[in-house]
């Protein structure tokens, strides 16, 4: 079906940041045009829901380029439309809370910081709804150069240097994915996602796949799977709405959903459990999942903690991805959205009592439960999910990835079952001591300090947003099919496998 | 070594026999640019007529040169040249429509006949080209003579800057 | 073996020496430090090239056994030689060396402009010393 | 052409070019690359290239020597080395 | 015949023409001969766009001069490849003069500008004859006029300029005396200076000796000019310490003229058949390329001198353009990359080198570390100098991406694997060094020295004559950057790969 939708969906943060440039002397206006961007494309990008449903795909071609086969264009399918409904309706409430966090804090250079944020999300829809591999590459280019300003807003060398580190993983990914892209057009003569794989694909020589394969993994390194991963802690001296949104959400689940694309659309399936490739990337997955919770553990700042939770989390996805049936596939598909809802509460959270109390330490948060209630008890909600209790939406996906890994059947099945069921138990042991601290610890310096450290909650803008996802993820237990989602993954995993 | 300025010395032998020598030289400059009955010997020619300019700087000093030869005369004869040299081809372009081609010098003919040179036919456009480059050789030669050897008095030896 | 070289020597001593004098000229160029030297090291390789080519136009030399003149003409062809049976030298390769004096002539006279410069800015035409003084120079902060 | 005087112009180039990049004075290597220019204008002319000759004698020889000598009465005339 | 005909020659003989007569009115009004060159050569555009057209929609121009016929007249021919480049070269050279307006002011004195401007239109003119050429010798005439015009405005600013541009007299000497020695020997053989005609009767002669060679010296002559990787030496200095116009121009059309070139000897001159069969030399030169690729990016990172840093970057892109025609023997794909790099270079670098001189006129920066703080003070031209960097690193949606695309797939359908990692690392490379300014400009926070104040308030803003060329550029990186993914240049390329006789098209 031909629908310029997709393409109004990119323009919306596009057309965003080019009216934020020139109001850059009114804030009012000037996050007025980003609010009116987010909810545009947020509106646009659901409306396609419903169509997808129906099991229609939209496409739109933008044009044809000067190779054979490869048009530069938008292709919309329900798994595709599941990343950019996350990333789009998150954007909304990232912006509002932006609002509240740099208002509060008097951050300088927020211009830059809407402008470069309008082209990240752009980019991660991109990513989202494009219909081959080279427009797909061009979104992530643009995504890994718009956070740069991001990641270094601060402007300290110690900030810099987090952006040089940056950079210097995330640059050598697009080259080998560059070359992954290359290679796949070479030996297929195309780069359309297919749904089982490119055919062309299978009569090729199985070391050249296999190094396509590798090729592609190391330019996903947004994934952030270990040992590729240290960008993503280091990246955290970042706003917090950007680690929240960018390093919880766009960012590296644009990589993530790479990677499934890649094993889902472009290799296939069949090809990698041929070549037995699937249990490569199963074993990095369950590696990184077991590994980053330790790494964790030992951290005391609590932003680190998260972005070590999300490495540890993100595995989960790359897992289901490779265990290869439906099950686990669709239990993937369902842990974008919802991971993501839990983990921007979670950072939203650490962005909130840094707005309010200027902690950035787990250690020093003793008793801020009673202060900031709301914002610890989002906290907690978003906490319980990560761990995959009931009743928060992490527990539905969790259920479906290790039902995946139920159905693999051989004993690396039942291996990594007790991975995810491991991890879990993991989740458990590095987030419910913050909640513990936060509520039952009593502050160290209280008597001192209790008349003049008027610690309340964080500012409305603030607040509001967080707790609208935590809400949300709530909501998604009971209601796993909001804003189409449930379906949606049904649909992409039934088009998956054929149609069943 | 070092270098002194010293006043200008004449003498008397050289300045005659320059004087006398500088019409015969250009004459020469002139034949064998457009005396040898047919196209070519332009740069020659050019070269022979600045040569003449160049003994006469060398001889009588530049101000005195420069009064023979000034800068916009220079400029002049430079450009000159290659308005010749050019426009005789567009001339021929103008004269061609038909077949319009630069430096096409038949196009030119039914021209020259109908003017009563017939026998000159295609020497005319020859001579301009062979004219206008003798024209700026010569200009060009004797500008970068004047460049070349022309001390400007605040000149330091030495070269401090 | 003599055979070879009045072949590839003797009947083509003009090729030899030119390319003799090329190598001389371009070693100069290389090695020289002054900087009017490296030009008339330019100059002498270029003019030596010429020679070359020039050599190239000079037809149906075989002179070596027959010593004396030859019946060659300057480039021109008028109907009364082509009827005799003239040989005439080529003119293409003499025309395309006239161009290329011409442009040697030029690079000379800017190269020439450029030392002055160089000497009125330096106090010095050769070339180490030129290096010394720009990194002098440089120290200084004069530039 | 006559052999023995080409063969003699050639070997009076290879000597007048040698000592032209020889000589320490660079007026003597102004003056010998004039020659220099000159013995090869007559080797040409008995390689039949007159017109090619004629140019040399006249910018080789002439002109470009003038300008050459022109540039030596700004800078230095020994080469230090 | 077609009016369109004669405009390569309307061209070439209107900027010789033009050149002198600005010369002239320089006396009357000094500021007269720039914009007498500035409408000419808007006019040539024009002229040049009907050019492109024609010889897209009907086929090449042939153009015999004086009507003499080709083995023995000089003939212009203009196929697809030709109109292209000329194309390019009349815009860089309109843009570069708008730019000269402003920083020629500031950079060369003004009883020099009528000089000044002269020299410039007659490289021009040099740049145009030697793109519309289809004579070797004719070409080599067009060259020296190109390269001696060069030398002169290279010295024209004088001080550090003057030792480089000695040595590039010196070395560019040497290399057109290289390709007219060259040129000769084919003469020797063949008897003709023609394109077509050499075409026609060199293939009997493939096995001689001399022919081989005569290649060899064309290639290396030419490469002087072009400073490919090992013959490179003349050029950082010159590119440093050039007047700004003069950089940009000579980064952005000289150089790509130079290349041009290379890629008629290579196809119009030899074919596919001698370069792959009888000297083997399509992967000699795509070695020299990669190691010219990765050298200039290499020392690139080590400089300290914004201008200096472009020049060695300039390096390491003729590199890729070298690679692209080094590899398309084997895929037509590295034509294509060639072709389109020559473009993205252009502007990219052109644009480049703009912003170094426009930075340096304002706020008397060259030193890289003193960048700090820039992109408040200059923010248009600190935006275009980051989206020029952004394509010469090869980032999606510029330019240099897509050359750097065309590059790597000509290299995988080449089967020349090593080249795709040689690409790829030199992407990270240039990413390294471009990515050190734009740090300094916009996020590393300066110290806001009273010597920076005092610059300020000197400084004056820079004219709008200066800003708007660089914009342009920085905007047609981005535009060119989608039209080449598109597919709109397909019958351009198609048209050059006929033209060029690679036997394919796309």
């Amino acid at each position: 079906m031909e629908l310029m939708t997709p393409l109004f969906a990119i323009l919306c943060p596009a057309i965003a940041a080019a009216l934020i440039l020139p109001s850059r002397n009114h804030p009012n206006i000037r996050e007025a045009w980003t609010i009116a961007g987010s909810v545009a494309m947020f509106l646009l990008v659901l409306s396609m829901a419903p169509l997808i449903v129906k099991g229609e795909t939209i496409e739109f071609t933008l044009f044809q380029s000067m190779f054979k086969n490869i048009y530069i264009g938008f292709k919309v399918d329900a798994f595709g439309e599941i990343f950019a409904i996350t990333a789009s309706s998150l954007w909304i409430l990232v912006s509002i809370y932006s609002i509240g966090y740099m208002r509060t804090l008097k951050e300088h250079a927020q211009t830059r910081y809407y402008f470069a944020f309008c082209f990240a999300i752009m980019g991660a829809v991109g990513v989202a709804l494009s219909a081959n591999l080279v427009t797909m590459f061009i979104f992530f280019e643009i995504i890994t150069v718009s956070t740069y300003p991001l990641v270094i807003h601060e402007q300290t060398p110690e900030a810099l240097r987090a952006g040089h580190k940056y950079l210097a993983y995330l640059m050598p990914a697009g080259a080998f994915l560059l070359f992954g892209i290359m290679i796949t057009y070479y030996l297929a003569g195309t780069t359309d996602f297919t749904p089982g794989g490119i055919k062309a694909l299978a009569t090729a020589s199985p070391m050249i796949i296999t190094v396509l394969f590798f090729a592609f993994l190391l330019g996903f390194m947004k994934a952030a799977w270990m040992p590729f991963h240290s960008w993503l802690p280091t990246a955290m001296i970042a706003p917090s709405p950007v680690s929240a949104l960018l390093h919880a959400v766009a960012v590296v689940k644009a990589g993530v959903f790479g990677i499934v694309r890649i094993v889902g659309y472009v290799i296939g399936m069949d090809l990698m459990q041929e070549l037995g490739l699937w249990l490569i990337l199963a074993g990095i997955a369950g590696f990184t999942m077991i590994v980053a919770s330790f790494f964790a553990i030992s951290q005391d700042n609590l932003k680190r903690r998260l972005a070590y939770s999300t490495i540890s989390q993100l595995s989960y996805i790359i897992l289901g991805a490779a265990l290869l049936n439906k099950e686990s596939i669709q239990g993937a598909m369902l842990h974008i959205p919802f991971h993501g809802y839990m983990k921007i509460t979670l950072f939203l959270c650490a962005g909130a009592i840094l707005v309010a109390t200027g902690k950035t330490k787990i250690s020093e948060m003793a008793g801020i439960g009673r202060r900031m209630p709301v914002t610890m008890l989002a906290f907690s909600v978003a906490a319980i999910g990560m761990a995959g209790i009931p009743p928060v939406c992490g527990f539905i996906s969790k259920l479906y990835l290790c039902m995946g890994a139920w159905a693999v059947g051989s004993p690396y099945g039942m291996i990594f079952l007790a991975v995810i069921l491991i991890s879990s138990l993991l989740d458990i042991v590095y987030f419910f001591p913050i909640i513990l601290t936060a509520f039952f610890k009593k502050p160290a310096d209280e008597i001192g300090a209790i008349g003049e450290i008027k610690i309340k909650e964080a500012p409305l803008l603030v607040v509001i947003p967080l707790t609208i996802t935590a809400i949300f993820s709530l909501v998604f237990f009971i209601y796993p099919n909001m804003f189409y989602i449930f379906d949606l993954a049904k649909m992409a995993v039934s088009q998956l496998f054929g149609g069943v | 070594m070092t270098p002194v300025r010293k006043t200008y010395k004449r003498n008397v032998i050289i300045e005659v026999t320059t004087n006398l020598m500088f019409p015969l030289i250009l004459l020469f400059g002139l034949y064998v640019m457009i005396g040898t009955g047919g196209t070519g010997g332009g740069f020659q020619g050019g070269t022979i007529l600045a040569s003449a300019y160049i003994l006469y700087i060398t001889v009588f000093g530049h101000e005195k040169g420069r009064e023979k030869m000034p800068e916009s005369v220079n400029a002049l004869f430079k450009s000159l040249g290659l308005f010749l040299y050019n426009g005789a081809g567009w001339i021929c372009v103008l004269f061609s429509l038909a077949t319009a081609q630069w430096l096409n010098m038949p196009a030119f003919w039914p021209v020259t006949d109908f003017v009563g040179v017939a026998g000159a036919r295609s020497f005319l456009v020859g001579y301009m080209v062979s004219v206008g480059i003798g024209l700026t050789v010569m200009a060009a030669f004797v500008s970068q003579y004047f460049d070349l050897a022309w001390k400007e008095d605040d000149e330091m030896e030495g070269g401090e800057e | 073996m003599m055979e070879w070289i009045t072949v590839h020597v003797l009947e083509k001593y003009n090729f030899w020496i030119a390319i003799l004098i090329i190598i001389i000229g371009l070693t100069a160029t290389i090695v020289k430090e002054n900087l009017v030297k490296k030009l008339i090291g330019l100059s002498i390789f270029q003019t030596a090239f010429f020679l070359w080519v020039v050599s190239l136009g000079d037809v149906g030399r075989n002179i070596l056994t027959t010593w004396g003149l030859k019946t060659q003409t300057p480039p021109i062809l008028w109907t009364e030689a082509a009827e005799k049976g003239y040989i005439y030298a080529n003119p293409l390769p003499h025309v395309l060396m006239l161009t290329g004096i011409v442009v040697s002539a030029a690079t000379t006279a800017v190269a020439l402009a450029i030392v002055i410069r160089i000497y009125q800015k330096y106090g010095t035409i050769e070339e180490d010393e030129i290096i010394q003084k720009e990194m002098e120079f440089e120290r200084a902060g004069v530039i | 052409m006559i052999v023995p005087i080409d063969l003699l112009l050639l070997l009076f180039l290879l000597i007048v070019g040698i000592a032209a990049l020889w000589v320490k004075d660079l007026l003597a290597a102004i003056v010998l690359t004039g020659a220099y220019s000159f013995i090869m204008a007559n080797v040409w002319l008995q390689l039949g290239a007159t017109d090619v000759a004629f140019t040399e004698a006249a910018v080789g020889a002439g002109a470009s020597t003038a300008l050459m000598m022109a540039c030596l009465s700004r800078v230095p005339r020994w080469e230090k080395k | 015949m077609d009016l369109v005909e004669q405009f390569p020659v309307l061209i070439v003989g209107l900027s010789m023409f033009l050149a002198y007569t600005m010369l002239l009115t320089g006396y009357l009004n000094r500021r007269l001969p720039f914009f007498m060159s500035l409408a000419m050569n808007s006019f040539f555009l024009i002229l040049s766009l009907f050019i492109l057209n024609h010889v897209l929609t009907v086929g090449p121009i042939r153009y015999w001069q004086g009507g003499w016929r080709p083995p023995w007249g000089i003939e212009y021919v203009i196929d697809a490849m030709n109109a292209y480049l000329l194309v390019i070269v009349i815009s860089m050279v309109i843009l570069g003069l708008i730019y000269s307006r402003g920083n020629v002011r500031h950079e060369i004195e003004e009883r020099k500008h009528v000089t000044f401007y002269t020299l410039v239109q007659l490289m021009a003119a040099g740049l145009y004859g030697i793109t519309v050429t289809g004579d070797l010798f004719n070409m080599f005439i067009w060259l020296e006029i190109a390269s001696l015009t060069a030398y002169a405005l290279i010295a024209v600013a004088g001080g550090r300029a003057l030792r480089p541009a000695y040595n590039y007299v010196i070395m560019g000497s040497i290399g057109a005396c290289l390709y007219i020695f060259g040129v000769c020997w084919l003469y020797s053989v063949t008897g003709t200076l023609n394109f077509a005609d050499m075409r026609l009767l060199l293939p009997l002669v493939y096995d001689n000796k001399a022919v081989q060679m005569a290649f060899a010296m064309i290639v290396v002559g030419v490469m002087i000019k072009a400073y490919i990787f090992p013959l490179h030496l003349w050029q950082p200095d010159v590119y440093t310490y050039a007047p700004s116009t003069i950089s940009s121009m000579m980064a952005s059309v000289h150089v790509k003229v130079m290349f041009y070139i290379l890629i008629r000897m290579f196809y119009s001159v030899f074919t596919l058949e001698f370069i792959r069969h009888y000297i083997g030399l399509d992967l000699l030169i795509c070695w020299v390329a990669a190691i010219a690729i990765l050298a200039g990016s290499i020392w690139a990172i080590k400089q300290r001198n914004l201008k200096r840093m472009l020049a060695y970057s300039s390096v390491s892109q003729m590199g890729y353009i070298l690679l692209g025609v080094g590899l398309s023997p084997l895929s037509p794909w590295g034509l294509v990359g060639a072709a389109a790099h020559i473009l993205n270079h252009a502007i990219g670098k052109g644009c480049l080198f703009m912003c170094a001189g426009a930075i340096s006129q304002q706020e008397g920066l060259k030193d890289i570390r003193d960048f700090g703080g820039l992109g408040k003070k200059m923010p248009h031209v600190c935006a275009a100098f980051t989206i020029a960097a952004l394509s010469m690193i090869g980032i999606p949606l510029t330019a240099g991406f897509t050359s750097k695309l065309f590059l790597i797939y000509a290299s995988l359908d080449a089967a020349q694997y090593p080249f795709v990692a040689v690409l790829l690392l030199s992407g990270l490379l240039n990413l390294v060094y471009f990515w050190r300014v734009i740090d300094q400009m916009y996020f590393v926070k300066h110290k806001e020295t009273e010597n920076a104040i005092e610059v300020k308030e000197k400084g004056k803003s820079l004219p709008l004559s200066m800003v708007a060329p660089i914009l342009i550029l920085a905007s047609l990186c981005i535009i060119m950057g989608i039209v080449w993914l598109t597919d709109i240049p397909l019958p351009l390329i198609n048209h050059i790969l006929s033209n060029l006789r690679m036997g394919v098209t796309l």
